[in-house]
């Protein structure tokens, strides 16, 4: 294994702040993993938790107390120790709801203490997610004495502080942030007291250094690794996958991912204006999802490097994703269904896209032609990312394109964001089950792995059914990399990582 | 009386020997060829372009140039020439709905703020400074970003942005024109001031307005090209030069004609657009 | 004065084209000149006064085609090389120009402008110059001299950006100055002090003096000499006195008479009927013959060249006027 | 009997010069040029008044100030009994039609995109000088009255010479009937071989119409020979007035007696005695004290220097406004 | 003192103007659809966490105080915290400043470098070959999009032969040229063809204004002619339009960071704009325009010391 060297890596997207219960955004996220280590993690597989600060995690018979032992010796990067204090300021943190976005997620838990390096995690009722809960970016463990030193008021102050700082002192990943330009570059350094080891037996990471710019021209950021000025690009456009996968000297990478990508259909009985809502019509919803050839679509986004959705709430690598033929390819079987829904040819539905953006416009051109057939006439309303966001939030639109990557190693999320209406009207869609709410709501205390697996199957079907979304495809992450690089790994939660990435020179 | 004999000092030009002045310049003759061809295009693209511009042909996407298809095919499949001729009703209507309602509306504010002067100039004078002072695309973006993208907003945009640099133009040369007697005349004479703004000034003045606004139009192209470029123009599945040029931006090096043929379509009609403009400037020119 | 001449111009043409067609501004242009002897050069306005002057200096041939022959001291110029002619120009032949407005440059103070040519024609040190400068403001009636050499052309009024404008000229002690209408910007009172000036130099400086003006008072107050021009040709030149009191050409005595001179008030004018021609469409034959009472169909078709009359008196005109058109009158 | 139809009382016009902000802070007062200091006149039916003096003496401005384009400081024109400044008097139309005015430069008089037809012809709609149906015939004798030919009407000004463009200028302002003609240097920009042709083509129109008529110009001859009065003004102040004849014969203000002695004669033999003026013309912008000819005066004393001279009558000639016109004119 | 007082005047004439832009940027930013909250909390929170955001950022308060509030703070030099950066505006835009300033002086330098020469060459071979040439060639330039431009310089002279680097902005002055040669030239290329469209013309006009004439008259060198009367009066309309492209200019940067990668004012902009960060739009906004008020002063200042005519007002 060779050691040392830089590796360049150009982003489409800069991070803003890294920190485990503020990141927020997915350039955010992903990165924190390589600052801030967790207690759990998820296998390589995805489909299990291992340990990861804590060397080992026990869940009690009623499942209301996890207890975690911390492994001895472990340090923050800038060499202080990591102790049980900083685990519970860190928990705390992280489950305090008047600070991140995420604090839900630990809703279950009532208490946590610690008694040297034993962690015990108290639970108000039990919570199937708790371990993938302590796996995710949001517990990932701060240094309590940095913070408490920071100057600020508030948290959120003083964790923008220490991020503007940069330096060693926060994190106990693989790396500790020495560089940061806001919107134009960052460095990530190796931390040398990282408790993983290597093959070498030494601590990871075998980089020095990793050095990320942010070019957001899809184009330019593919020149620039064309070039040799990088060693790796992301969001590789899927147009560009082939050509780069012809270049000896590039390795174009698509790693497995949860993200999916679909359109929620506004199932409310009239439009915001008021006039009737002919996707009202589950057997409309159905049709639309029927015309709708997604090997085409995957062959013109994708030009292939994708697959249709097989399971309606979340990607097929999620834990209890249904395997289920998502309403394949069938014209004859929408043409019968816009019949009995008394479709007048010509209706007008409106695909709200977002601006700029080719694959949108590439999935406007494909929809508009496959749904001309059955007497709907698409139109396109192009909008930037925050009226979308709005409009998704009011439910002025008919249909819009959206997509989702997993933040948690568990279904339940996806889930509830798609089809819980409590949570944001089931993806601003306004579809509304009480079966489904309370299978879901029941699955949410369910210890029991197969009655679990049941419920989400349960779920899945009643989603298919009443199609409050247009099922489209999941793609993997494309990531070009120079041939030098090695080991690194985009997880399918998105995360960066760089701990056992290797640039050869 | 010893002048009973007068003759006309110049042989006389109709009107026709002027336009047949103009087009003996080669560069006015160019430009009007580029822009009445283009005006065809813009006006039947059905009966030029080879194919439906937005049929999609999974089975031949990005193909290179050949007879079948002159310009190649993109990533839909999309026969390329048949987009970058649609896309010249969509960029024509652009140079020309982006810039008239400005023209308008600035000529109009000029004319009237150069002839009155005083306290509405003062003003007039601010608000110009004002909106000069913001960089044009940034303005026009933020007022996309609040109508919401599309082309008539597009226009509306550049309307409220772009009156200003016509009023200004316009200002100025009533202001010149006001100094000769012929407006002075019609003072005298006790013509009412909506006579003289636009009876007398205003044909005089409006010259390098004209001139000026075959030069908006071009740069009307571009900047819609560049809007498109930003998502924030034409809408598909129109073809416009400036989103052809994105999308085919990603295949520079492997599907060049993608981009290039638009942006030969850009050069070539923004080309005409000058020349014309610079023939105009001599065309309207009053003799004498 | 029976020197040998200076300055001969022969049959100079001058033609600009235009639009694609020609313009005839000059043609056939001959006459000679004495050192201090003024020359006046009348005629309305375009007809080919000014062109006449700078295709003389050689400046025409930059935007038209010039003809001919221009002998200076022997020295023919319309063949000479721009880098020939710029030794001459300013060093041995100035020119004052018709628009004191506009030819002084607006952005160089009127010392930089001044000293420029000194500089470029004498082999003064700095100092010198400046001194020179001040003592040629001084010689053309700028008061203060010394402190508005620092000052802009605009500063100035129109009289004393004419006077500055001959200071220039006349910086590097010329043999021969070609001053286009110097006074037309000016007041008359302001004009009779210029007009002073520049005999008194041409007389000082035994310097040749080409005049152009349209105002007739001018020419018989100041020339010894005098060329008639239309429509780009001269119709009639000679000494001032017989050109002025006994006119053979038409046009000249038509000039003479239209002046309100010598009639009782508020009657009717002499005056030349029609309008002058436009160069683009010139008449086949004698230019003048249009507005001509005493034109024969001769006139109408060939075009009369310049002959001499009587010694030192030469008009192109098939009717001559009778010598005694004094008594006429 | 002579009746007098317009009357200029003390008239005053200063421009200001733009002030700086400087100025605004430091609470000096704005310049100004001062164009007209102060000019009283009257105009007699049927006659022509010359104006001669230097450039930049107020010729223009004082024209332009009778015929309304540039408001007096103060100072009253009367006409026809009614002050022209007056508020009523600004509503109403009928005086735009009574006095007219013809420029100086005779391209940029004539808006370049109207032909003379429609140049005309607006004239006459807009003061409905005529029914719509004979609108046309008029035009037609208005050609004929300033010896045009027909055909012009369909022509553009700029395919006419000077001569002919001031002649148009002539025709419009005749259009509508005028009593009053202000014309400002109308022949200056002309030929001289045209000149006496429009010069001519006025004094006809003059007696046949009996207009009144303001002659602005420079050129000293022509204005003696069109004029039955003559003023003389010398910055924005008229300096003398008087009969046309007596006036140009015997100068009595000594500005006078140099502007006459500086035109130079058509006679190469009569070499005159051009009485030099000393110094510049001093700038509307800073007139000086007292009689503003002073500094150029070699008759000054004291008294000038302090003391605005008033026009008075002087026996056997004009009025003239000097403190020593007496003196000057018995050494004379 | 004559120069004193025309600045002073100047800058009183500005303060109206910029009580208007912020006026302008105050409401359009107002109007902008979509939710700055949403842009903090992203797509996911809940309505409850938006409106207790909306309640922080002040955003419910009338639209009158918000301005009242925008405006005594930014008299203040405080500009507010930068939504989407969680720093303070001001601080954002300084640390982006020097590049997108650095970006555009160099553009303008290659514009005039690019732009000077040809148009002597054209202006003197007037209707010759050289000019139709030169004028052919800008013109083209003048019709094509920035970024199509950008993206082609990228491809061959940076991706292909590898000449200039992709992106980036680079470190130190000598970094910063070679970083930013490519992208400045795409800019300079749209410039320099306006900048010689006018530059030719009133060099051509200079040429013929008598007092050039009245200089060969008076014997001097050529090279005296045109450097020090033509070169100089042709420069005055040329600066006042280089001051007046300024705004374009900073168009130009707003693709061109985009396309080249280069973390610069413009491309802040475009991202503020996205991300409904009203805040830093409104201080961006107010920085571009004072920069291109500054711009616009200097230019006159320039011309006044170019111009004497000029110094008097
Ligand atoms: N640079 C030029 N290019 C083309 N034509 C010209 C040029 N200079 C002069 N002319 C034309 O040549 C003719 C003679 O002009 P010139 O200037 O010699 O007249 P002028 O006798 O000096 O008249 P003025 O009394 O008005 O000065 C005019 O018709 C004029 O339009
Ligand atoms: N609109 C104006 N604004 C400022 N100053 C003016 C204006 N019009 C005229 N002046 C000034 O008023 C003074 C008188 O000008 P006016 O035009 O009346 O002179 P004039 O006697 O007609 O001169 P000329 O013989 O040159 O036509 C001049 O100093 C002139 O500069
Ligand atoms: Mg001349
Ligand atoms: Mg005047």
């Amino acid at each position: 294994q060779e050691r040392g060297g830089t590796m360049n890596f150009a982003r489409y997207d800069g991070s803003r702040l890294i920190d485990p219960i503020y990141a927020d955004r997915n350039p955010d996220i992903w990165m924190v993993g390589s600052l801030f280590d967790t207690l759990l993690r998820s296998s390589d597989d995805g489909k299990s938790i291992v340990g990861g600060l804590a060397e080992s995690f026990e869940v009690s018979e009623d499942g209301k107390t996890v207890t975690l032992m911390l492994q001895s010796g472990l340090k923050f990067a800038d060499g202080s120790a990591l102790e049980a204090d900083d685990v519970l300021f860190s928990l705390d943190r992280a489950r305090n709801g008047d600070l991140g976005p995420w604090s839900g997620m630990l809703g279950s838990v009532s208490d946590v203490t610690a008694d040297g390096n034993t962690i015990t995690v108290s639970l108000s009722q039990p919570d199937p997610t708790i371990l993938s809960m302590l796996a995710t970016f949001n517990t990932a463990i701060v240094n309590k004495d940095v913070f408490e030193a920071a100057e600020g008021a508030t948290d959120q102050e003083k964790s923008a502080a220490i991020f503007a700082a940069g330096g060693a002192g926060v994190g106990s990943g693989a790396f500790y942030m020495c560089g940061f330009e806001q919107g134009a570059s960052m460095d990530f350094c190796a931390n040398e007291h990282h408790w993983e080891m290597g093959a070498d037996g030494k601590p990871l990471p075998y980089l020095d250094k990793v050095h990320f710019e942010i070019i957001p021209d899809d184009a330019t950021r593919i020149l620039k690794l064309q070039a040799g000025e990088v060693d790796a690009v992301e969001f590789v456009p899927f147009s560009r996958v082939a050509e780069l996968d012809a270049d000896p000297a590039i390795n174009m990478n698509l790693y497995p991912s949860t993200r999916i990508i679909y359109s929620p259909i506004n199932t409310r009985e009239t439009r915001a204006d008021g006039s009737a809502n002919p996707l009202n019509d589950v057997r409309v919803r159905q049709a639309i999802n029927y015309a709708t050839n997604k090997d085409a679509l995957i062959g013109l986004v994708l030009q292939g490097a994708g697959q249709p959705m097989t399971a309606p709430l979340m990607s097929s690598s999620t834990r209890l994703a249904s395997k289920l033929d998502l309403y394949s390819y069938d014209m004859d079987k929408a043409m019968a269904l816009v019949k009995e829904a008394g479709i007048e040819p010509g209706t007008k539905v409106t695909l709200t896209t977002l601006a700029g953006s080719a694959d949108d416009s590439t999935i406007f051109a494909a929809l508009q032609q496959m749904w001309a057939p059955l007497g709907i006439e698409l139109v396109v309303e192009q909008v930037d990312g925050p009226t979308r966001s709005a409009k998704n939030r009011s439910g002025e639109f008919d249909i819009h394109t959206y997509g989702w990557v997993d933040d948690v190693n568990d279904p339940s999320q996806v889930t509830g964001w798609l089809g819980y209406s409590p949570i944001r009207s089931a993806v601003g869609t306004g579809w509304e089950s009480d079966k489904f709410n309370a299978l879901f709501e029941a699955s949410g205390k369910e210890m029991d792995q197969a009655a679990r697996a049941q419920q989400y199957a349960d779920m899945q079907t009643i989603y298919t059914d009443a199609a409050p979304l247009l099922f489209m495809y999941e793609t993997p992450f494309a990531v070009a990399v120079s041939t030098a690089v090695d080991g690194y790994v985009q997880t399918p939660l998105g995360a960066n990582i760089f701990s056992r990435a290797t640039v050869s020179k | 009386m010893s002048d009973a004999v007068v003759t006309s000092a110049k042989s006389s030009d109709a009107p026709l020997s002027r336009l047949q002045l103009a087009l003996r310049k080669p560069g006015f003759l160019i430009g009007a060829v580029i822009i009445g061809f283009s005006t065809l295009l813009a006006l039947f693209p059905s009966f030029f372009a080879p194919y439906d511009p937005n049929f999609i042909d999974y089975l031949a996407v990005r193909q290179p140039p050949s007879w079948a298809h002159p310009f190649g095919t993109d990533m839909l499949g999309r026969d390329a020439l048949s987009r970058v001729i649609h896309a010249y009703t969509v960029n024509m209507q652009m140079a020309i709905l982006a810039t008239v309602f400005a023209l308008t509306i600035g000529v109009t504010i000029g004319a009237l703020v150069g002839y009155y002067r005083g306290v509405a100039d003062m003003i007039f004078g601010r608000v110009v400074d004002a909106i000069i002072t913001f960089p044009f695309l940034v303005l026009v973006i933020a007022v996309v970003a609040v109508l919401g993208p599309g082309l008539i907003k597009m226009y509306i945009a550049i309307t409220l942005v772009g009156w200003v640099y016509y009023a200004r133009l316009m200002r100025a040369e009533v202001i010149a024109q006001m100094g000769n007697d012929y407006a002075s005349a019609g003072i005298v004479m006790g013509y009412s001031d909506r006579r003289i703004i636009f009876r007398h000034l205003l044909p005089n003045a409006i010259t390098p307005v004209i001139v000026y606004w075959m030069t908006d139009m071009a740069l009307a192209i571009l900047l819609g090209s560049s809007l498109g470029y930003l998502g924030l123009g034409a809408q598909p599945p129109h073809a416009e030069w400036g989103v052809l040029i994105a999308e085919g931006r990603n295949f520079i090096t492997t599907a060049w004609w993608l981009s290039l043929m638009p942006g030969i379509a850009i050069v070539i009609t923004g080309l005409g657009f000058s020349l014309i403009g610079d023939g105009l400037a001599d065309l309207l020119r009053p003799r004498g | 004065m029976t020197d040998h001449p200076i300055l001969e111009v022969e049959n100079l043409c001058t033609t600009f084209s235009r639009g694609g067609t020609d313009l005839p501004a000059v043609r056939d242009v001959s006459f000679a000149l004495c050192k201090g002897q003024v020359q006046g050069l009348v005629g309305e306005s375009g007809s080919g006064k000014s062109v006449t002057l700078r295709s003389i200096l050689g400046l025409a041939r930059h935007y038209g085609e010039v003809r001919g022959s221009v002998r200076w001291q022997g020295q023919e110029l319309t063949t000479m090389s721009e880098r020939q002619l710029r030794k001459i120009r300013g060093r041995e032949i100035a020119m004052i120009f018709q628009e004191p407005m506009t030819s002084l440059n607006p952005l160089l103070t009127v010392g930089t402008q001044l000293t420029e040519t000194l500089k470029a024609h004498t082999d003064l040190g700095r100092r010198a110059r400046r001194d020179r400068a001040i003592e040629m403001l001084d010689h053309v009636g700028i008061p203060a001299a010394a402190s508005r050499l620092g000052e802009y052309p605009h500063q100035f009024s129109g009289g004393m950006r004419q006077r500055v404008m001959i200071a220039i000229a006349l910086a590097a002690s010329p043999k021969l100055l070609l001053a286009d209408e110097p006074t037309t910007a000016l007041d008359v009172t302001i004009q009779a002090q210029i007009l002073d000036l520049i005999l008194k130099l041409a007389d000082e400086m035994s310097m040749g003096v080409v005049l152009v003006t349209h105002d007739l008072g001018v020419v018989a107050q100041t020339c010894d000499t005098v060329s008639v021009m239309y429509a780009g040709r001269v119709v009639e030149q000679g000494d001032v006195r017989q050109v002025l009191q006994t006119p053979r050409h038409p046009y000249t005595e038509g000039l003479m008479r239209s002046v309100p001179q010598d009639v009782p008030p508020r009657t009717q004018l002499y005056s030349v009927p029609g309008t002058p021609p436009s160069l683009f469409s010139l008449p086949e034959g004698c230019a003048f013959a249009p507005r001509c009472q005493a034109a024969g169909p001769a006139c109408q078709t060939a075009r009369p060249t310049l002959q001499d009359i009587a010694p030192g008196r030469q008009t192109a005109c098939f009717h001559p006027l009778p010598a005694t058109q004094e008594d006429a009158a | 009997m002579t009746q007098t139809v317009m009357k200029i009382d003390d008239l005053h016009l200063s421009f200001p010069v733009s002030r700086s902000l400087l100025d605004v802070v430091q609470r000096r007062p704005g310049k100004s040029v001062n164009a007209l200091n102060g000019v009283s006149l009257e105009l007699q039916q049927g006659e022509t008044l010359g104006v001669v003096g230097e450039s930049g003496c107020g010729k223009s401005t004082l024209a332009r100030c009778i015929v309304r384009l540039y408001e007096p400081t103060s100072g009253q024109i009367h006409f026809d009994e009614q002050n022209i400044f007056g508020a009523a008097a600004r509503k109403d139309r009928s005086y735009n039609r009574r006095v007219q005015m013809m420029f100086q430069d005779p391209y940029s008089s004539l808006n370049p995109r109207m032909t003379t037809g429609d140049i005309l012809a607006e004239a006459l709609r807009v003061h409905q000088m005529r029914p719509e149906a004979e609108i046309a015939p008029r035009v037609a004798e208005l050609l004929d009255l300033v010896r045009l030919p027909q055909d012009a009407a369909e022509k553009l000004p700029h395919e006419f010479s000077g001569g002919q463009r001031q002649r148009i200028a002539i025709a419009r302002a005749l259009a509508v009937e005028p009593e009053v003609l202000i014309a400002d240097e109308l022949v200056s920009a002309l030929d001289v071989s045209v000149q006496a042709q429009v010069v001519n083509l006025l004094l006809e129109l003059q007696q046949r119409l009996h207009l009144t008529i303001l002659f602005v110009a420079h050129d000293l001859r022509l204005v003696r020979h069109v004029s039955n009065r003559v003023a003389v003004i010398y910055l924005g102040r008229i300096v003398e007035i008087g009969d046309s004849e007596t006036l140009f014969s015997a100068p009595s203000h000594p500005y006078s007696q140099a502007l006459l002695s500086a035109a130079p004669s058509l006679d190469p033999d009569d070499k005159g005695a051009a009485i030099q003026l000393e110094g510049e013309l001093p700038s509307p912008l800073n007139v000086p004290p007292g009689c503003p000819f002073h500094v150029r005066c070699r008759h000054v004393t004291a008294q000038c220097r302090t003391v605005i001279p008033a026009l008075r009558a002087l026996e056997g000639r004009g009025e003239v406004a000097c403190h020593h016109a007496e003196e000057i004119n018995q050494h004379a | 003192m004559a120069g004193l007082q025309y600045v002073l005047k100047r800058l009183a004439l500005m303060v109206p103007t910029f009580v208007l832009v912020m006026i302008i940027i105050f409401l359009l930013v107002r109007l902008l659809p979509g939710d700055p909250a949403i842009a903090i909390a992203g797509d996911k929170a809940s309505d409850a966490d938006l409106a207790a955001i909306r309640e922080k950022l002040g955003l419910n308060d009338p639209l009158l105080v918000q301005f009242w509030l925008f405006f005594t703070n930014t008299l203040q030099g405080d500009l507010g915290r930068s939504i989407m950066m969680r720093t303070s505006v001001s601080s954002v835009i300084l640390e982006r400043l020097p590049t997108t300033g650095f970006l555009a002086l160099f553009a303008v330098s290659l514009s005039l470098l690019i732009a000077g020469p040809l148009a002597f060459v054209a202006a003197l071979n007037r209707g010759k070959w050289p000019d139709t040439v030169i004028r052919t060639v800008f013109q083209v330039g003048l019709s094509m999009p920035v970024f199509y431009i950008g993206l082609i310089l990228l491809t061959f002279l940076a991706a292909q032969l590898r000449w200039f680097p992709v992106g980036g902005s680079g470190d130190g002055f000598f970094g910063q040229l070679y970083y930013l040669f490519l992208p400045s030239m795409t800019v300079a290329l749209y410039t320099s063809a306006i900048i010689m469209r006018n530059l030719r013309a009133s060099i051509i006009e200079v040429l013929d204004a008598e007092y050039v004439q009245f200089a060969r008259a008076k014997g001097l060198p050529n090279r005296l002619i045109l450097g020090r009367h033509v070169l100089r009066n042709a420069l005055i309309s040329t600066i006042t339009l280089l001051g007046l492209s300024i705004g374009n200019l900073m168009s130009g940067t707003l693709v061109t960071e985009t396309v080249f990668a280069v973390p610069g004012l413009g491309r802040l902009m475009l991202e503020a704009i996205f991300a409904r960060d009203y805040p830093l739009i409104q201080g961006l906004t107010l920085t571009f325009a004072i920069l291109v008020s500054i711009v616009f002063l200097l230019t006159d200042l320039f011309q006044s010391l170019l111009d004497p005519r000029m110094r008097l007002t």
